[in-house]
């Protein structure tokens, strides 16, 4: 099933070989039923057999699969000579196995006609069908198979063989080496940062009013509600959310405005606790924490939503930040936001949502700015110098997009190969 | 039994769509109902195929117990430590254990997908043609032009330390232009699927409910 | 306050009673709205429509109710079509309400089978679907992430048992078949990110054909896929569900709601043209002043 | 010690994970896996800690009886219920009475419990001395009463009628009105928000306008739909690419922070 498009295209081709030598052998049966009425010494059943064995797949080599966990071995041939040419009488072939050269063999797989390999590969688990250890020898051979299961042509066994599991994927030299680019260029600049380095950042709009937002719901005696997403603290949208909701708590417990976080994750609640905690112990205010601020309500999207939009109706927030992971809800929250007039900040990398928070919230972070945001609300110079790393990797993708597109326009062999490069399947 | 399960789903369907004219208690019910009985048919799902049948039979109950599955039960139970104030910030462990692996976990797979794919998509020829006579497609040429001149726009948007001025400026302002399109697009193409929404809820309500489907 | 500013804060309470009354005039009309088939759709017919009787589709259901009025048009046209050409399916729920919606599809599609029916000028015989032999549901299995990782591997690593308690081996049609090497196509119905997973964990991981059903939403942010060609064939929402009802000649589900659609659509739009005349014209007053 | 552990754990497990990602090998599959079931039994007990946050919060809210509080009440029960039903199973055709006696019983335990234990309310004593009574009253209950049975070691809890009963006719009907609310939303957000106040704006408002306009019938919609077909396909896809590059740099950015250590914010480090 490497390459389902293929399968059908050979399965059709199939049905028509199959089609056709259905035809062939009504027409040699009709031919020699009317050969019989001429001459009794002709049986049928022999011109049926007269059909020859196809010549054997050749040039067959198995080799350990590169790059993989083990248990799988690659097996290579050439096409038979009769496999859509000559006879054209083979539809398949069977791969057998055995761990001896004498046999016996066990067929391992079965692949349509003009396939040229297989990959012979099991689960690691001891227990599944099909399993086969690493480090052991085994032979291979390739049956060339045609209508009549009598009727096939063995190729020449190959052997030893071992399969193993690779220690380092050589396909991900390319993801490595930018990786690696991506952590010094960070190093560096944080580095450069402490030592003083003066780092400029564009304004954003959103985190702007964030401390302004704070002051306007210290003056109106209203409390601010900060929503996480749906995310898990797997996510790592809801981890920079965590430390945007770091500084809004610790601003808050400096004005002593109320702080209401409901929570839709378990996991995700007890770390905004400690986050929460944290935060006012920094203000100095420990006495000021309860750890209702950050509570719990369902792990259901939308008995959730129906909860905030509760709390968003009846407190009636003077501010609302949705950092995180959303979905569906986006609209919801804001548009409840909207009607009970809440300042509302949003930032999210679920693409889809962006539009909503953007159509119906005051502020929002598009994508990456939620990333750049703790930075931005922070002001320390290692997460700035981060900051200035991450742009230096944009800039150098663009760049390699730009000589991308100039060299396989110009040099289009040398474009491709460079194409390559990032186009890695792992 | 059926016509009163009918009428109870009807009366809750009403009393979320009553929140539209205005905050009510039947919607306050409906919400703390919502509320209560997904945390608990979530608890219970969670309960047996979790604690259950991975935990219970695959560390305890079966014939090789996986032990390597008692040292999560130890890391949850370190998590469970947060009760205790006094020994509270032994609960940081199995919290920075998730935060760190699922750092590492993403890290490479989303500069894979996201990152280095996506440039790779974007290195294409510039200049299509047309595959039966080789003559050049221009309108698809526009397209790809038109892809290259946002993909490198909006990126330039997204720069974070440098002012956007000058040539710079000018580029993320278009950009913008860009983003503010696909923001519409796909405002636009949702509103079919919130009104299909809508749509179902009708059907139950005038279907099921009243009976007088057409 | 003259005309136009008031025009402009109309209560947005007026704006859902008309919604409401549009719709339900629509509802109770009858008018067809004509479908226009799109690239996207049609490849996953045609893939469907070309699979030998036999083969087996994995069709991973990953929304729940929220979202059925949108997917399940989906899940109805695509699986009934499967079924009907003598494919076997494999049903996933890796959302977590989504079991319930698994099975209510199969009894619903299940019914609708036992009726002898034509598509497209093709008379197919009414027949019976039975559990282990047309079908398989393994389950709910939460973190979507690691269980689509897990199947590249084998289905029984997560799901020793189906969704009913079955163990897999002893299940007919899936005695030989382990992972995704041994199934034609993934289409993943998903209201939610768990198609990124299937894409970057799953296609990219084990190469298999994806195709997706989406809500409408979702659509726009997987054309790029559909380009890069890591994802076959696209539905998008209620129309995209049109669209293959009528690729499989069996109107149903999402025919119906476009009629509402249309004027609904049409609302919306007159909607902002309202807001932005009250706009223009304010503004125009201001400058006058 | 305190704040350096943590970070040692995630350092360590963080480079781990980064480096599983380019070895093949089945053994770092094996510890990949294992890392993942850890989580999920993480989960477990934090769930646990959820659902005692949700409790806790609901009896303050209940026993303050500030406005409101008999909402949360409405939460307990149905909670309490939900899980009641999740936890039993109950004979097919036997009468549903003593299974509705056992729940009031329950119920009743865990009120006077509550009011006992957490209460502000004067005899307290009394109060969770008839909790003990209700209690054992129950166990002779799910002792005695065969129409029903607890089964925590099997799922038919699951197929519970009254569980399915309250999955199919109370959480299904609420979640998908909760989403069908958009579809009013979407309008008013529309009506409210696409003003053509500036250029930006004007160029969403407009593109938007094209593409709900895409199916109406006739050759205006048919060119129409070919414009929000070439909107969808070409700067619509261009602006998610680059948002989508953007994403993941900074998800990349985000994950090396916290790897490094420059970035603690989660742990309330700010």
């Amino acid at each position: 099933m490497r390459n389902s498009f293929e399968k059908t295209r050979a399965s059709r081709a199939l049905l028509l070989v199959f089609v056709c030598s259905l035809l062939l052998l009504i027409v040699s049966f009709s031919t020699s039923v009317s050969a019989q009425a001429d001459n009794d010494s002709d049986t049928p059943a022999d011109s049926i057999l007269a059909l020859a064995a196809p010549a054997p797949a050749t040039d067959l080599k198995a080799f350990d699969t590169d790059n993989d966990h083990g248990h799988s071995i690659t097996i290579e041939w050439t096409l038979s000579a009769d496999d859509g040419a000559g006879a054209n009488s083979v539809i398949s072939y069977r791969i057998m196995k055995s761990e001896s050269p004498d046999g016996p063999f066990d067929s391992v797989g079965l692949v349509p006609l003009g396939a040229t390999s297989h990959v012979n590969s099991s689960a690691i688990d001891k227990n599944s069908e099909g399993y086969f250890s690493d480090n052991t020898d085994y032979y291979y051979r390739v049956e060339a198979m045609t209508t009549n299961a009598a009727l096939f042509s063995s190729s020449e066994i190959v052997g030893p063989v071992q399969s193993s599991g690779q220690w380092f994927n050589a396909g991900l030299v390319p993801v490595l080496i930018a990786i690696l680019i991506f952590t010094i260029l960070t190093m560096i600049f944080v580095q450069l940062a402490k030592k003083g380095m003066d780092l400029y950042v564009r304004p954003l709009a959103g985190i702007e009013a964030v401390d302004e937002a704070i002051g306007r719901a210290t003056e109106m005696g209203r409390p601010i509600l900060y929503v996480l997403g749906l995310g898990s603290a797997a996510d790592i949208a809801t981890i920079a959310s965590f430390t945007i909701l770091g500084r809004v708590a610790k601003k808050v417990a400096e004005y002593q405005t109320e702080l209401n976080v409901p929570c839709y994750d378990p996991i995700v609640m007890a770390v905004a606790q400690e986050v929460v905690k944290s935060a006012f112990i920094d203000a100095g205010r420990p006495e000021a924490y309860k750890d209702d601020i950050v509570h719990f309500i369902t792990n259901s999207q939308f008995a959730y939503v129906g909860a905030v939009n509760g709390i968003i109706m009846r407190d009636l927030p003077a501010t609302n930040v949705y950092m995180g992971k959303f979905f569906a809800e986006s609209l919801i929250l804001a548009e409840t936001g909207a009607a009970a007039g809440s300042i509302q900040i949003a930032g999210t990398d679920e693409i889809p949502q962006i539009p909503f928070f953007f159509v119906a919230c005051d502020y929002t972070l598009i994508g990456e700015e939620l990333f750049a945001a703790s930075a931005y609300l922070g002001r320390e110079p290692e997460l700035l110098g981060s900051l200035k790393a991450q742009d230096y990797a944009k800039a150098v993708l663009l760049a390699s997009a730009i000589i991308g597109i100039l060299l396989i326009n110009i040099f289009p062999d040398f474009g491709e190969t460079f194409k390559s490069w990032f186009e890695v399947i792992d | 039994m059926e016509m009163i399960s009918i009428w109870i789903a009807a009366i809750l369907t009403l009393g979320i769509f009553s929140f539209l004219y205005k905050d009510n208690p039947l919607y306050k019910a409906c919400e703390a109902l919502f509320v209560g009985v997904s945390a608990a048919y979530w608890a219970i799902v969670f309960y047996f195929d979790n604690i259950y049948k991975k935990f219970y039979e695959g560390a305890v109950t079966a014939e090789e117990p996986d032990y390597f599955l008692w040292i999560g039960a130890i890391l949850g139970l370190l998590f469970l430590t947060r009760l205790v104030p006094k020994i509270g910030w032994v609960s940081r462990w199995p919290m920075a254990l998730i935060v760190g692996a699922t750092a590492g976990l993403w890290m490479v797979g989303y500069f894979v997908s996201n990152a280095m794919n996506q440039i790779g998509n974007t290195i294409s020829n510039i200049i299509a043609r047309d595959e039966l006579t080789g003559a050049i497609a221009w309108g698809e040429t526009f397209g790809t032009m038109v892809i290259l001149v946002g993909v490198v726009s909006g990126l330039v948007y997204f720069f974070f330390s440098k002012e956007h001025k000058g040539v710079f400026g000018a580029t993320a302002k278009v950009g913008t232009w860009f983003l503010m399109v696909t923001f519409g697009a796909s405002f636009g193409y949702t509103v079919m699927s919130r009104m299909s929404l809508l749509i179902g809820r009708v059907d139950f309500l005038l279907g099921d409910w009243l009976g007088i489907l057409r | 306050m003259n005309f136009f500013s008031k025009l402009m804060q109309l209560d947005r309470r007026w704006v859902y009673l008309l919604l409401v009354i549009v719709c339900l005039t629509a509802y109770y009309s009858d008018f067809t709205v004509p479908t226009i088939v799109e690239d996207e759709t049609k490849a996953i017919y045609d893939f469907i429509e070309a699979l030998e009787p036999g083969e087996i589709i994995f069709v991973a259901v990953d929304y729940d109710p929220s979202s059925q009025a949108e997917l399940h048009p989906m899940t109805y046209a695509l699986v009934e079509h499967a079924f009907r050409k003598d494919l076997k399916v494999i049903f996933t729920a890796l959302s977590q309400n989504g079991p319930g919606m698994v099975d209510q599809a199969i009894r619903d599609i299940t019914d609708s089978l036992k009726l002898p029916k034509t598509y497209n000028g093709i008379f197919y015989e009414g027949k019976d679907i039975v559990n282990g032999i047309d079908y398989t549901f393994l389950g709910y299995k939460p973190y979507y992430a690691i269980v689509i990782t897990a199947m590249g591997q084998d289905y029984r690593i997560l799901f020793p048992s189906d969704y009913y308690g079955t163990p897999l081996d002893s299940i007919p049609m899936m005695r030989r078949v382990h992972n995704y090497d041994d199934i034609a196509i993934v289409v993943d119905i998903s209201s939610g990110s768990i198609t990124d997973a299937w894409i970057s964990y799953g296609q990219g991981k084990f190469d298999f054909p994806l195709a997706l059903g989406l809500t409408g939403v979702m659509t726009a942010q997987y054309y790029p896929f559909l380009q890069s060609k890591q994802v076959m064939g696209l539905m998008g929402g209620l129309l995209g569900a049109a669209q293959y009802e009528q690729l499989a000649d069996n109107p149903g589900l999402a025919k119906d709601g476009m009629r509402v659609q249309l004027p609904a659509h049409l609302l919306i739009i007159l909607f902002i043209l309202i807001g932005n005349v009250g706009y223009l014209a304010t503004r125009y007053k201001e400058r006058k002043v | 010690m305190k704040r350096q552990i943590p970070l040692v754990i995630v350092f360590v497990f963080g480079t781990l994970m980064v480096i599983q990602y380019f070895v093949p090998h089945e053994n770092s599959e094996i510890v990949k896996g294992f890392l993942l079931d850890w989580i999920v039994i993480i989960g477990i007990f934090a769930l646990a800690l959820g659902l005692w946050s949700l409790v806790q919060v609901s009896i303050d809210k209940i026993n303050s009886r500030k406005e409101n509080w008999e909402y949360p009440l409405v939460t307990l029960i149905s909670l309490t219920v939900m899980i009641f039903f999740g936890f039993t199973s109950h004979a097919e055709d036997a009468s549903w009475w003593g299974y509705f006696l056992a729940i009031a019983v329950l119920l009743a335990a865990l009120w006077m419990l509550a009011q006992g234990l957490m209460g502000n309310a004067a005899n307290r004593n009394v109060k969770s001395l008839s909790a003990l009574g209700l209690v054992i009253v129950f166990s002779l209950l799910a002792i005695f009463d065969g129409s029903w049975e607890f089964k925590f070691y099997t799922a038919e809890g699951l197929t519970n009628q009254m569980f399915v009963h309250f999955f199919d006719y109370i959480m299904i009907p609420l979640q998908a009105t909760m989403f069908a609310l958009l579809a009013f939303f979407i309008t008013s957000a529309s009506y409210r928000a696409f003003r053509a106040r500036n250029l930006l704006a004007t160029l969403l408002l407009i593109s938007a306008l094209i593409v709900m306009l895409r199916f109406t019938p006739g050759p205006w919609g048919e060119y129409l739909a070919k414009t929000s077909s070439w909107v969808m396909n070409v700067p619509n896809l261009a602006a998610q690419r680059a948002i989508v590059i953007g994403i993941g740099l900074g998800i990349v950015a985000t994950a090396l922070k916290v790897i490094l250590g420059i970035e603690r914010g989660y742990m309330g480090k700010g």
